[in-house]
């Protein structure tokens, strides 16, 4: 077993982001979209905390605070939205909404 | 015993991340991105930074991931419905899907090959889970140097809330 | 040394084992005491057929668990179903790890240097149990869920509304305590109420967080869905809310779980607010955990106590409570006492 | 500063009626208006006090007021500065003296009109005297340009003031494009200016001219000087660009005697005065200038035997007497010419009310023949008339006596003998149709039909008089302005008594340092010792008093056999004037038809340009070329669009898609570089 090296970290946070980007193209459900994005923000996050540690500073960790407070405004402010969708049309399939409004 | 715990990790996350996205249940989604995100918290510790990982269980894990929990609970999760509609909706909305899907191959692809470029960075050397910086040091930071940011994200906050109340609530017919 | 296990090693393990039973059996022992306590307050005999006193009453329950069939109900979603109360029972047990239970010991000579009494020791063990109460939340909500059932999902949807809005006081109650004692790490905590004040009034946050120490006992209450905030199995309401479903094993574990919480905020008050194993005169060396157990079992009664004593709340009543009383109040407390911190230098 | 006073008073009654004035009472608005010029009459003499006393630099007075730096690009910097010397205190006293008189008249004249008409009247009239007073006191050519401008604007709307007369608006928009021509000329003149000395301030221009020689043969000076004398003509009504303002007389009568009679028609004369140095260096132009004036004079002088309309009559004397002022800057008595403009004011001014109160009287009637007997009716309007007429027949003793033998003499004495001949012969014409028009209207007997409403409404008038009854002579207000005028009109004159009448001139020699090149001291508008004055034309000096008084003979012979004329035809014999016109249809006919000038322009101009306007530039140009090419883009755009449309599904992902793929082609170019 190779000691990981934050060349390691940094591939996995792609591979991570890269599989955010793919669910929210794949997925037909905004929830999962919605999960998806905030695969694609725990990427980051970990690159952040991956090369704080390789450069021994806090600033890294610090971004990743506010990246999840703002995840959790995300979350919030993204799922009322949905639920009013939802009551529109009951749907929650993104292609559903294709006009700017009904 | 790092580099084990690691690999395990990040097996663990990479196959919660993809079953996801991968299987249709937005339930079974949310379960697993809690996963993935324990798995993450553990990478954390790993890297030192136990702080990280607890806000991360606290708030994605306590708060944000319940928050969906809920929505999925109340909407009933109905579950990914064919795209309905003329042909060209459909075409742009299938043709995106499978596309998309490969553009981030090819994305993941991209960044591998400019990581394998770079020169191997190895971590300093530490013992594991000694913290970089203690809660306190980080606190310090957050308080002194990031205090504005500190308060225009609790704003935000706020303003999320009231947002998330008004868009939710029922409008009165 | 004998094949490279170091004694502490087994030290660790064995801590880690007697912790786990330990769980267990004080487990067993609310069941048993819940039901005496409750015999006692409502003056019926309760459990006093199987063994001396009825002792054996758990033992039989558990037995009974074992032997019943396991039920799914049909459309339910097999992996969550099961998964739900593994994971209820595995986040009780995982909080209480962190939780230091003893003071420094060799166990009279046994080891060369004292080792310290809990399964884990995390400097951040605060938001190590909070982070995993939270977690708790979960096997609760997938039970209601997954078991497909109109109660279920109800109860389901009331405990995650209860845990979330009583999680904020519970955590301000914390946060006023780790500004006194300017650490997360518990046993830190545990060190700095050692000792007295004039001499005899040991130096318990207690008496510097008295309102702090009020919310907590109230939102762990609503944390663990103990009456008067049992509302995710209220019988009347929901049959037996998020666990209606359930049988035999899979059902025990939730019941597991429930005491397991329980003894976990107890011994999070305790070592917060009571002094952990410091009492009001020392024990001997090596016996300071008795303290801690006594504290323990005594904040556990105070719960079985408040059970048996008070009505349940209307739910629109609860969450009233929770957001208009509980929160600002945590929120107030925690303001004075960071002026005191600034200001009095306590 | 009150300077800026002067012309911002009355631009602030401007603002007020134009955009209240709805609102307010007849009283009101009158009062605003005629409050606003008073005032600025005030300030005006104020000022011209101040002038009289202020120590003469190097010979020159001058007040000036630097507003604000208006434009500044590159060398070129033109401050909004105000200077008041000389010439330009006379113009602001004529303007702004003259100007209130008007206005008061009007107060009553106007009467009739509806409470917002009549505001509107009062706005455009404040206005038109605030940019008259900046064109008089702008201290350099593109500030004068602005008050040259505007005052065609106020002209314009006033002229057109009746807007809902198919006429009145005709006539407004003829005076507006014919001073456009004039006004290209101006622009050509003032580019071509800077271009040859780097400035547009008057002193500066004069001062840099005066460096030059005196060019006797055709060059820049003389270019530069014929268009500005371009500019002249249009405003100032002159061969060939009089045609507007006979027509101009739609508007109504106290506009005419302000606008088309006293101060915006002799802008053309002040402008040759204020750039007399430049002109003076530019023999040829005066020569031009002084033959065109001359001819007008006549012209004019003809058409005016035959008209019937009182209006028009008076429209050509005024072109006739503009004629003349031209005539005197031609032959370089700026002082003379200026002189003229001034008394020309006053009697032109008090013609045209007094015309005005007849036309009051009679509801609107303006044709002479409809008249006569109106001595006993208007006893006061006759007596102002009388004066006025006597004053610009140049009786003697009268104020058009001294300007007009003034220009004469100067005439001849600058060897225009043959010029100088054609103006007695115009003296002798003007006294004639003066007398004429007197005649016809106030002596014989009424020959007026009984009045129609519809004439009445035809001139906006709505009440309707006693018939044949007792008319109604001017209304106090009226009846002070022409009393004044009439005082003014006979005593003006006497400012300038020239020596060879004992006078001492007084007046050139106020104005003479206005003509001349300023010193650099003047420039720098240093308080050095007074340098000696030059005499603009020595001539006059020397020369003995009896050639004079034999000129002055003439000319009074001339016009008491005009006036002589006049009353044997149509006092004692009317039947001769219809004799006569019978005897010389031929030229009758012409002169009626005012040598068909109009109709020359309309075909020789207006129909070719109408044409190809019509048929080139609208049906071809603006249509086919721009249209078109406007319309293709706009259909490119349309056809391309409904493909591109295609794409702006809303479908979130695919937009979501097409970004992230830009970043995957991004990183891909990173990679692969």
């Amino acid at each position: 077993m190779p000691e990981p090296t934050l060349n390691s970290f940094l591939l996995l946070s792609a591979v991570l982001f890269a599989i955010g980007t793919a669910g929210v193209f794949l997925r037909r459900n905004l929830i999962t979209i919605l999960l998806s994005i905030e695969v694609m923000l725990n990427a980051v996050n970990l690159t952040f905390v991956a090369v704080d540690r390789f450069r021994g500073t806090v600033d890294g960790q610090i971004i990743v605070f506010f990246v999840i407070t703002v995840a959790a405004a995300e979350a919030a402010v993204g799922l009322a939205i949905l639920i009013a969708l939802f009551r529109h049309r009951e749907s929650l399939n993104p292609d559903a909404f294709t006009s700017l409004k009904w | 015993m790092d580099a084990i715990s690691f690999w395990i990790l990040a097996t663990i996350l990479v196959l919660a991340s993809v079953l996801v996205v991968g299987q249709r249940n937005p339930m079974h989604s949310v379960f697993l991105l809690i996963l993935s995100f324990a798995a993450l918290a553990g990478l954390y510790i790993l890297l030192g930074a136990p702080f990280a990982a607890m806000i991360q269980v606290i708030v994605y894990v306590g708060a944000i991931m319940v928050l969906f929990l809920f929505v999925v609970m109340l909407l009933n999760a109905p579950t990914e419905e064919a795209t309905s509609g003329d042909r060209i909706r459909r075409m742009f909305g299938a043709g995106p899907r499978h596309f998309g899907a490969v553009l981030s191959a090819v994305f993941a692809v991209e960044l591998a090959l400019a990581l394998i470029r770079l020169a191997s960075m190895p971590m300093p050397s530490a013992d594991r889970g000694a913290p970089v910086a203690t809660v306190y040091d980080i606190g310090l930071r957050l308080f002194h140097d990031y205090g504005f940011a500190f308060e225009a994200t609790s704003v935000l906050i706020l303003v999320a809330m009231v947002g998330a109340i008004v868009l939710a609530r029922r409008e009165a017919r | 040394m004998l094949f490279g296990i170091s004694r502490e090693l087994i030290v660790h393990l064995v801590i880690i084992g007697v912790v786990f039973f330990a769980l267990q059996i004080t487990a067993a022992v609310l069941v048993y005491m819940e039901r005496k306590v409750a015999a006692v307050i409502q003056e019926r005999y309760g459990p006093y057929l199987v063994g001396p006193k009825g002792l054996m009453q758990p033992l039989a329950d558990i037995l009974k668990l074992i032997m019943k069939e396991e039920l799914r109900p049909k459309g339910a979603d097999v992996v969550l179903f099961y998964a739900a109360p593994i994971l209820s029972a595995t986040a009780a047990f995982a909080a209480f790890a962190v939780i230091p239970f003893g003071a420094d010991t060799t166990f009279f000579g046994f080891l060369d240097s004292p080792i310290h009494l809990a399964a884990a020791d995390v400097n951040v063990g605060l938001l190590v149990i909070f982070a995993i109460s939270s977690m708790g939340v979960y096997g609760v909500v997938l039970a209601g869920w997954a078991s497909n059932s109109k109660y279920s999902l109800l109860g389901g949807l009331r405990s995650s509304a209860q845990m979330i809005s009583y999680e904020l006081a519970y955590g301000l109650s914390f946060a006023a305590v780790i500004l006194l004692a300017g650490s997360l790490s518990l046993r830190g905590i545990v060190d700095l109420q050692d000792g007295y004040w004039f001499g005899v009034i040991p130096r318990w946050y207690l008496f510097l967080q008295p309102f702090g120490f009020l919310i907590y006992l109230i939102a762990g209450v609503a944390e663990t869905n103990r009456a008067p905030f049992d509302f995710p199995e209220a019988e009347q309401e929901l049959v037996a809310g998020y666990h209606t479903e359930y049988s035999s094993m899979s059902f025990a574990l939730f019941f597991l779980a429930e005491y397991v919480n329980m003894a976990t905020v107890a011994a999070v008050a305790t070592d917060l607010f009571l002094g952990g194993w410091h009492g009001p005169f020392p024990l001997p060396a090596g016996f300071e955990w008795i303290w801690f157990l006594v504290k323990v079992f005594a904040i556990l009664f105070f719960y079985i106590w408040m059970r048996w004593t008070l009505p349940r709340y209307r739910y629109d009543q609860l969450m009233e409570f929770g957001w208009k009383w509980l929160l600002p109040a945590a929120v107030l407390n925690l303001l004075v006492t960071a002026g005191a911190v600034i200001y009095m230098g306590w | 500063m009150s300077l800026l006073l002067i012309p911002l008073l009355p631009f602030l009654g401007f603002l007020v009626n134009a955009t209240i004035g709805s609102r307010l009472s007849k009283s009101t608005s009158a009062t605003v208006a005629v409050a606003a010029i008073g005032l600025s009459f005030g300030v005006a003499s104020s000022v011209v006090w101040s002038l009289v006393h202020v120590a003469p630099v190097a010979g020159v007075r001058a007040l000036d007021a630097v507003v604000f730096t208006w434009i500044q690009s590159g060398g070129l910097t033109i401050p909004v500065e105000f200077r008041v010397d000389p010439l330009s205190s006379v113009m602001i006293l004529i303007i702004t003296g003259i100007g209130s008189l008007i206005h008061l008249y009007s107060t009553a004249y106007m009467h009739e009109e509806t409470d917002s008409e009549y505001a509107r009247y009062f706005s455009y009239l404040n206005l038109f005297a605030a940019f008259m007073l900046v064109l008089v006191l702008g201290a350099s050519f593109p500030l004068m340009f602005v008050g040259w401008e505007g005052v065609g604007l106020c002209s314009y709307l006033l002229v057109g003031f009746w807007f809902t007369k198919q006429t009145a608006i005709e006539a407004g928009k003829k005076a507006f494009v014919v001073n456009r021509v004039g006004d290209f000329g101006f622009i050509l003149g003032m580019a071509a200016i800077f271009a040859t000395f780097h400035t547009l301030d008057f002193q500066q221009v004069a001062f840099r001219v005066a460096q030059l020689p005196v060019e006797t043969t055709a060059g820049v000076l003389t270019g530069i000087t014929l268009l500005l004398f371009l500019g002249a003509t249009g405003k100032s009504a002159q061969l060939p660009l009089y045609v507007w303002l006979p027509d101009a007389m739609e508007g109504p009568t106290p506009v005419s005697a302000l606008i088309h009679a006293a101060t915006m028609v002799t802008a053309g004369v002040y402008l040759i005065g204020r750039n007399a140095v430049l002109f003076g260096h530019a023999p040829l132009t005066l020569n031009v200038v002084a033959v065109v004036g001359c001819l007008t004079a006549l012209m004019a002088g003809t058409i005016g035997l035959v008209q019937n309309d009182i209006k028009r009559v008076l429209a050509y004397s005024t072109v006739s007497q503009l004629g003349y002022m031209f005539l005197a800057m031609g032959v370089g008595a700026f002082a003379g010419g200026i002189f003229h403009l001034y008394t020309h004011a006053f009697f032109k001014a008090l013609l045209f009310l007094g015309s005005g109160a007849v036309i009051h009287a009679l509801n609107g009637e303006q044709d002479l023949r409809r008249m006569g007997g109106l001595k006993k009716d208007l006893p006061i309007t006759y007596w102002t008339f009388l004066m006025g007429t006597l004053a610009i027949c140049g009786v003697p003793l009268f104020s058009g006596f001294f300007s007009k033998d003034e220009i004469l003499g100067k005439a001849f004495a600058s060897g225009h003998t043959v010029l100088w001949a054609i103006a007695v012969l115009t003296a002798f014409l003007t006294a004639t149709y003066m007398f004429r028009l007197l005649y016809l209207a106030f002596f014989g007997e009424r020959r007026a039909a009984p009045v129609t409403a519809g004439q009445a409404d035809d001139h906006g008038h709505g009440h309707v008089a006693a018939h044949g009854a007792h008319l109604r002579d001017a209304p106090p207000a009226m009846a002070i302005a022409l009393v004044v005028l009439a005082i003014g009109s006979v005593f003006a004159g006497y400012v300038g008594v020239p020596e060879s009448l004992g006078g001492g001139n007084r007046f050139e020699h106020y104005l003479a340092p206005s003509f001349q090149a300023p010193t650099m001291a003047t420039i720098e508008g240093a308080l050095t010792v007074a340098a000696p004055t030059i005499e603009p034309a020595p001539a006059e000096g020397q020369e003995s008093p009896t050639p004079e008084m034999a000129l002055m003979g003439v000319s009074v012979v001339a016009a008491l056999s005009g006036i002589g004329l006049a009353s044997f035809i149509y006092l004692k014999r009317p039947s001769v004037a219809d004799a006569l016109a019978e005897r010389l249809s031929g030229p009758y006919r012409l002169l009626v038809g005012k040598y068909f000038v109009d109709e020359i322009y309309d075909a020789v101009f207006v129909q070719p340009i109408k044409r190809v306007s019509t048929l080139f530039l609208w049906r071809g140009v603006d249509a086919g070329l721009i249209d078109g090419t406007v319309n293709s883009v706009g259909f490119a755009v349309r056809g391309l669009s409904a493909v591109l449309r295609r794409l702006q599904t809303g479908s979130v992902r695919a937009y979501a898609m097409s970004l992230f793929a830009g970043v995957v082609a991004i990183v891909g170019y990173f990679l692969w570089r």
